[in-house]
């Protein structure tokens, strides 16, 4: 069964899957931000953080 | 003592390159009064020493396709094991029998080799993007050059790898074809061979005769459609070279008799850049000095 | 660049002896204008990693009762990972993150130590006396101090251990005490601390209060009656400093705080030679230069 | 049962007994030299390389 939490920055639903894993990012459907998921049981959303995008790391 | 060109070569840890005819090319190259840095990995060492040890190693696909090795601190401990004390001594051992005074350097050696370690990253994992955060890895950000400038002058051979230091001054694993580019530019080089294994930049990478005798990267961005795999690395690594001041950068066989000599008379890939008048990023962030 | 005195500190490769107490001490010393060369061993980390490689490790006993590591071909790989690959990349961040410049260095590095592989030595197993030809141990016989020369005017700290190189250019192991005891003399050191696990030499092994202040060794045999197991080592090594012209060496305690300036300020025991006009062959052995 | 074997030496008897090691070294009753068993199964003798005697290695 997936779990609806509240986007932190939107506060749109997003849905967790139950594959869903530690540390993955989704895509706020609602405003787009990147959330990372902190925790699964209790699931836990967060804004992730910005990784620095470097080409041939 | 040295007054001629300095060529940096990076050999790779492919086991397939010749690392006897690397030393003997280099010897060469020091009997004639010319000056040598080598710069090496040691992925194969790496894996083998890793796999005795039980150490499992992962991998980590970045979102744009770019592997690499995931540097956990079991794994670290690893790299730098098999890089410091199995590669590098056989190589100083190698060229001590040929005559060459060489001294075995890692980038903490001196505070040579700085970089920003990457607190967090992003992998792909069954479709899933990850966030990853106790990879020991980093992005160089500056070379400190008076410990291989000393050794230069004195006409030793400098033979260095990772891992480099991040800003805590703790041992953090970086890619050693950037770190080949990054020293040639710091130290003013004249020429950058990069060994690897194939003959240079294919069109075709099934088809070894399809090697481009020369390949011009972009200034900034992805380094172009022949550039996959490995070899999108090693022409970033160029590029980053190329921008530092570096005259001459080729990408060469290292499997082949005589690798660095046969690559300084024309065989490989030679890479040029497409000319811009800005600096570019990565000029700034490799210091010449 | 410095021109204050040289110390070679050797610290042992005995777990309970305080490495981030002794890179502190060095680099006050450092920081006090002063030059300062370390030797390491790693007995506990060759120890620790042969068992996680799963090669056993066995020990040679003398007929005279002298235990050394039987290194066997697959031994010195061992030896050298751990010592190259292990300690000295730690020692050499630590003193690095004290903003001290240091270089970790084998005897392979610069050709700096010279043995003479014994091809043979005597074991003594269950009361058998028994010939071991594949043993790579050597005992030096030359130090070219030339890179460590360059390094510590350069005003890096060199940190120095095994393998050396045999006449072939193989790696050999050698004793660390009687390395640190061969750079001091051909540097022309001041001064040289051999730090063990205990407080000095004693005259009851099993009672650290029975610590003697100064210690005679005889110019030439057997080191004396309180020079038992790894205590005789020391007292040949301290013997051929001091037959090397250093004019101080101290064996004192590395597991205390501040081992190394307490050892300076009169801890442990001072070893001295009792005098003898006429060159000995430990003099000999080891050229100044 | 012990093999006999002749001195390479002095060519007296020199006994192998059926405990005896490769690379062991006994010493001839009759000149006192050094010698090494080569091999154990035919037995073979050798005078025994000089080894130097190093204090402390
Ligand atoms: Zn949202
Ligand atoms: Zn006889």
């Amino acid at each position: 069964m997936s779990t609806i939490l509240a986007c932190p920055e939107c506060e749109d639903d997003v849905e967790i899957s139950p594959s869903a894993r530690l540390n993955e990012i989704i895509d706020c459907a609602g405003c787009s931000t990147e959330l990372e998921i902190l925790s699964l049981c209790p699931a836990v959303l967060a804004c992730a953080p910005e990784v620095e995008e470097d080409w041939g790391e | 003592m040295t007054t001629g060109p300095l060529t940096v070569v990076k050999c790779g840890g492919n086991p397939s390159v010749d690392s006897a005819g690397i030393c003997a090319d280099v010897a060469g190259l020091v009997a004639a009064g010319q000056s040598v840095l080598v710069v090496h990995g040691g992925s194969g060492e790496i894996t083998r020493l890793a796999g005795k040890l039980g150490i499992p190693q992962r991998t980590l696909v970045s979102p744009d396709n770019v592997a690499t090795r995931y540097t956990d601190p079991a794994t670290l401990e690893v790299v730098v094991l098999a890089l410091a004390g199995g590669v590098k001594p056989k190589l100083v051992a190698e060229l001590s029998r040929l005559g060459v005074p060489s001294v075995g350097l890692t980038g903490l050696d001196g505070g040579m080799l700085r970089a920003r370690r990457k607190s967090v990253v992003r992998s792909v994992v069954d479709g899933k993007t990850i966030l990853i955060r106790d990879n020991l890895s980093g992005r160089l950000d500056e070379v400190r050059p008076r410990l291989a400038e000393t050794l230069l002058q004195s006409g030793f051979v400098p033979v260095v790898s990772p891992p480099a230091a991040d800003e805590h001054g703790h041992p953090v694993n970086v890619d050693a074809d950037r770190a080949a580019a990054a020293l040639a530019a710091a130290l003013g080089a004249d020429r950058l061979v990069l060994l690897t294994g194939a003959p240079g930049v294919l069109t075709d990478p099934g088809d070894d005769t399809s090697v481009l005798d020369t390949y011009e990267v972009p200034t900034t961005g992805a380094p172009g459609r022949f550039a996959r795999g490995g070899m999108a690395l090693k022409l970033i690594a160029a590029r980053e070279a190329l921008a530092g001041g570096v005259a001459s950068v080729r990408i060469a066989d290292g499997r082949v008799p005589g690798p660095v000599s046969r690559a300084l008379a024309g065989s490989g890939t030679a890479v040029t850049m497409s000319p811009l008048p800005v600096p570019t990023a990565d000029r700034s962030s490799v210091p010449g000095n």
